[in-house]
């Protein structure tokens, strides 16, 4: 187990390319669903606002 | 009435938009060597960054040239639009019924007679500086003409877009500079060969190429860019 | 022909709702090819006989990279659409790519860079497929730069339209004349591994991480895809009705 | 001659503009009110293409035309709050760049344009040392010498002293004459004495 870390002595970059590869995946799911929520929290906002004027 | 006037054709339209910014421009010598004087300041800094042997300066003279020519020509293309936008006669190009593409297109030949050509002519003169030979000044002229030629087309698609933005100027060098990437690719390469004394004809057939694909898609982009940031 | 499919794309209300349900199809089989592929590449895949296990980057390398290319190419058919059609869900769209796009293009940089490590010795090279990949970004950076520069959004959607469909036809350009300059300039290449000679337990992961990831990056689009909706949805009705659901 | 039909225009997220209709026939003026802020602006730019509207048909000569179709462009003027010159150049120059785009000028015609609004006297003179009103003038002479039959004028009466105004009246009374249209956004009366009139007024702007 231990040799299939060591990636043939490439450990120390072949796992910061995943590792930062899979943080971009991450981060986009993260960010997306955010700016979704957003989005729908402002829209509410927005809502509120036309509702009193409506 | 005025109606019986005969309307105007393109080439009228086109030569007077042309006509008048040369005229605007003459009425303010100072900011036309603006440019001029920019390209001359970078261009010095260089030696006094690296070296004064002129034997390593010839080295990396084609890079220097064109870097401080696109950089200057940039600085220019900031007001091509926006003076005529805020006092409000870009607004009435837009409605004057001629293609506000041929309009903005005279604007952009305008600009380049006005500083590209100049930076062009200049050029030379300052390559001296940086130790390269006599024989390469009518390469460099013409490799910097063609350049800032393309420049000048791209350039007013940015300037154009970054018309109604905030920070417009910082912005258009955004924009600008990745699409000029080819331009300083083909352009400094042909410097490079002009000052060996090496046929530049390659890298020249290049640079035209991306002269002709900027004179025909880049006019139809700054106007819609205009229209965009008019509005 | 029969447009009303065309015209029923065009409403937001319905796209919203047709997102909403798209993006679990979309995720889930991403996440499974994902997984398998690392699987098959980590594992599976034997050591490259000249950069050993150091090839194994190639398996997030060459995703990121596939995706940078092709959400800019995604975007700018969005935006191109949105002006053509003056239809607000395809400037959404195009507004969703952006900031996506730049994450993978910054990744593929980082990969290529840890990639050259270990190749050539230094982190940057300017390979030429690394160089377009830079000037990439910063096409990106230009657009995101342009778009949070106009307050109105209506405004900023066309500006950006304009930029991604110029960009769209530089990025081959530009691609051509770093080929050209890296040629007569001998520049080192990082990226020796042309595809089809790779052996076939090398090759499925990564066609399989390539699947995963596209079909990873229209999950994400869709999720952006409904957020910009409805940051232009103006109708308070149709609004009302999609929160409460 | 000019209809329009269901205008919708947004400005960032305010609804300007709600389900506006009108119809304008040759010889008439439409007087456009309505508080600071409520859309005049708005609705003239609207009408020329500046600015994109959300909805709304408009129909030029019984036609359905797109607000930026050149054909319509030519045959009309916009002119804005602040008169479009450069400050460098003189009036004369201003007016033969501007109008020289749409009619074939001799000088003759520019001396005119300047003899009509009475800025023969400041026409040389660079726009940059002249007074709004002024400017205003030289901006009447191009807008008089383009002949545009749609007129779309945002407060004319600007800067203008009262015969300034007289002037104005004036040329859009001899505009309305010839069968030409004028839509004017305005605050106080245009003291129009013929012509005829219609009144539009845009809800206030909240």
């Amino acid at each position: 187990m231990k040799e299939f870390f060591a990636m043939g002595g490439y450990a120390w970059f072949v796992w910061p390319s995943y590792l930062l590869t899979f943080l971009a995946v991450i981060a986009n799911i993260v960010i997306a669903r955010r700016s979704l929520a957003a989005a729908q929290a402002e829209a509410r906002r927005r809502l509120a606002i036309a509702g009193e004027e409506g | 009435m005025n109606r019986s006037l005969p309307p105007s054709s393109w080439p009228v339209a086109g030569r007077l938009v042309l006509e008048r910014d040369l005229r605007l421009a003459f009425r303010r010598p100072g900011q036309l060597l603006q440019p001029l004087a920019f390209f001359a300041v970078i261009t010095l800094l260089f030696p006094l960054a690296l070296t004064p042997e002129l034997e390593r300066l010839r080295e990396v003279a084609p890079g220097v040239l064109w870097i401080s020519a696109l950089l200057s020509s940039l600085l220019a293309l900031d007001f091509l639009f926006r003076d005529d936008a805020q006092d409000g006669t870009l607004e009435q190009f837009a409605l004057s019924g001629q293609s506000l593409t041929l309009l903005l297109f005279a604007k952009t030949v305008a600009h380049w007679l006005l500083t590209g050509l100049p930076l062009a002519v200049m050029a030379p003169l300052l390559g001296v500086a940086l130790g390269v030979p006599l024989q390469a000044l009518p390469g460099i002229l013409a490799a910097l003409a063609l350049g800032t030629a393309t420049l000048s087309l791209v350039g007013a698609i940015g300037a154009g877009l970054t018309l109604g933005a905030r920070r417009g100027g910082v912005l258009l060098s955004l924009l600008t500079l990745p699409l000029a990437v080819p331009i300083l690719i083909f352009g400094a390469r042909a410097t490079e060969l002009a000052i060996k004394g090496a046929g530049y004809a390659g890298p020249m057939y290049l640079l035209a190429a991306l002269a002709v694909l900027g004179l025909t898609l880049a006019p139809l982009a700054a106007a819609a860019a205009v229209r965009i940031g008019l509005e | 022909m029969d447009w009303t499919w065309f015209h029923r794309l065009a409403s937001p209300p319905h796209v919203y709702r047709i997102a909403g349900t798209l993006t679990p199809w979309f995720a889930w089989p991403a996440g499974l090819l994902i997984v398998a592929a690392l699987y098959g590449g980590l594992v599976l895949a034997p050591p490259d006989y000249q950069q050993g296990d150091g090839f194994r980057i190639i398996y997030v390398h060459a995703p990121t990279a596939w995706l940078s290319v092709m959400i800019y190419t995604t975007m700018a058919v969005a935006a191109a659409i949105g002006l053509i059609w003056r239809m607000k869900v395809a400037h959404a769209a195009a507004a969703s790519c952006a900031g996506i796009g730049a994450w993978f293009t910054a990744a593929s940089l980082v990969t290529g860079m840890l990639w050259g490590k270990p190749m050539w010795g230094t982190y940057w090279v300017w390979d030429p497929r690394l160089t377009a990949q830079l000037i990439l970004l910063f096409l990106y950076l230009g657009y995101m730069g342009l778009r949070a520069g106009i307050e109105d959004t209506a405004r900023a959607d066309r500006a950006s339209a304009v930029l991604a469909i110029v960009g769209v036809v530089n990025v081959p350009i530009i691609r051509f004349s770093v080929d050209w300059w890296n040629s007569i300039h001998q520049a080192p290449s990082v990226m020796k591994m042309d595809r089809p000679s790779m052996p076939a337990d090398m090759l499925v992961p990564l066609l399989l991480m390539l699947l995963g990831f596209t079909l990873y990056f229209f999950a994400v689009l869709l999720v952006r895809l409904r957020a910009e909706i409805l940051r232009r949805e103006r109708s308070a009705s149709w609004l009302r009705e999609a929160l409460s659901a | 001659m000019l209809a329009v039909e269901n205008l919708h225009v947004f400005r960032g997220d305010r609804h300007v503009l709600r389900a506006l209709s009108f119809e304008l026939a040759a010889g008439c003026c439409l007087r456009v009110t309505g508080v600071n802020g409520a859309g005049k602006t708005t609705l003239l730019r609207a009408l020329c293409g500046l600015v994109e509207a959300e909805e709304g048909v408009l129909r030029w000569r019984g036609v359905e035309t797109s607000r930026s179709a050149p054909g319509y462009h030519a045959e009309l003027a916009y002119l804005g709050h602040d008169a479009p010159l450069k400050a460098d150049l003189s009036g004369r120059e201003n007016i033969r760049y501007a109008v020289g785009l749409r009619r074939v000028l001799d000088r003759e015609a520019v001396s005119r344009a300047l003899e009509r609004v009475g800025a023969t006297a400041f026409a040389e003179r660079p726009v940059r040392s002249l007074s709004a009103g002024q400017r205003r003038r030289i901006a009447f002479a191009a807008l008089w010498l383009c002949g545009a039959t749609l007129w779309l004028l945002d407060e004319p009466n600007t800067n203008l002293d009262t015969q300034g105004q007289e002037l104005v009246a004036g040329l859009i009374e001899e505009q309305l004459r010839a069968g030409g249209l004028v839509v004017a956004a305005v605050h106080q009366d245009l003291h129009l004495t013929a012509g005829r009139r219609m009144d539009l007024v845009i809800p206030g702007g909240r």
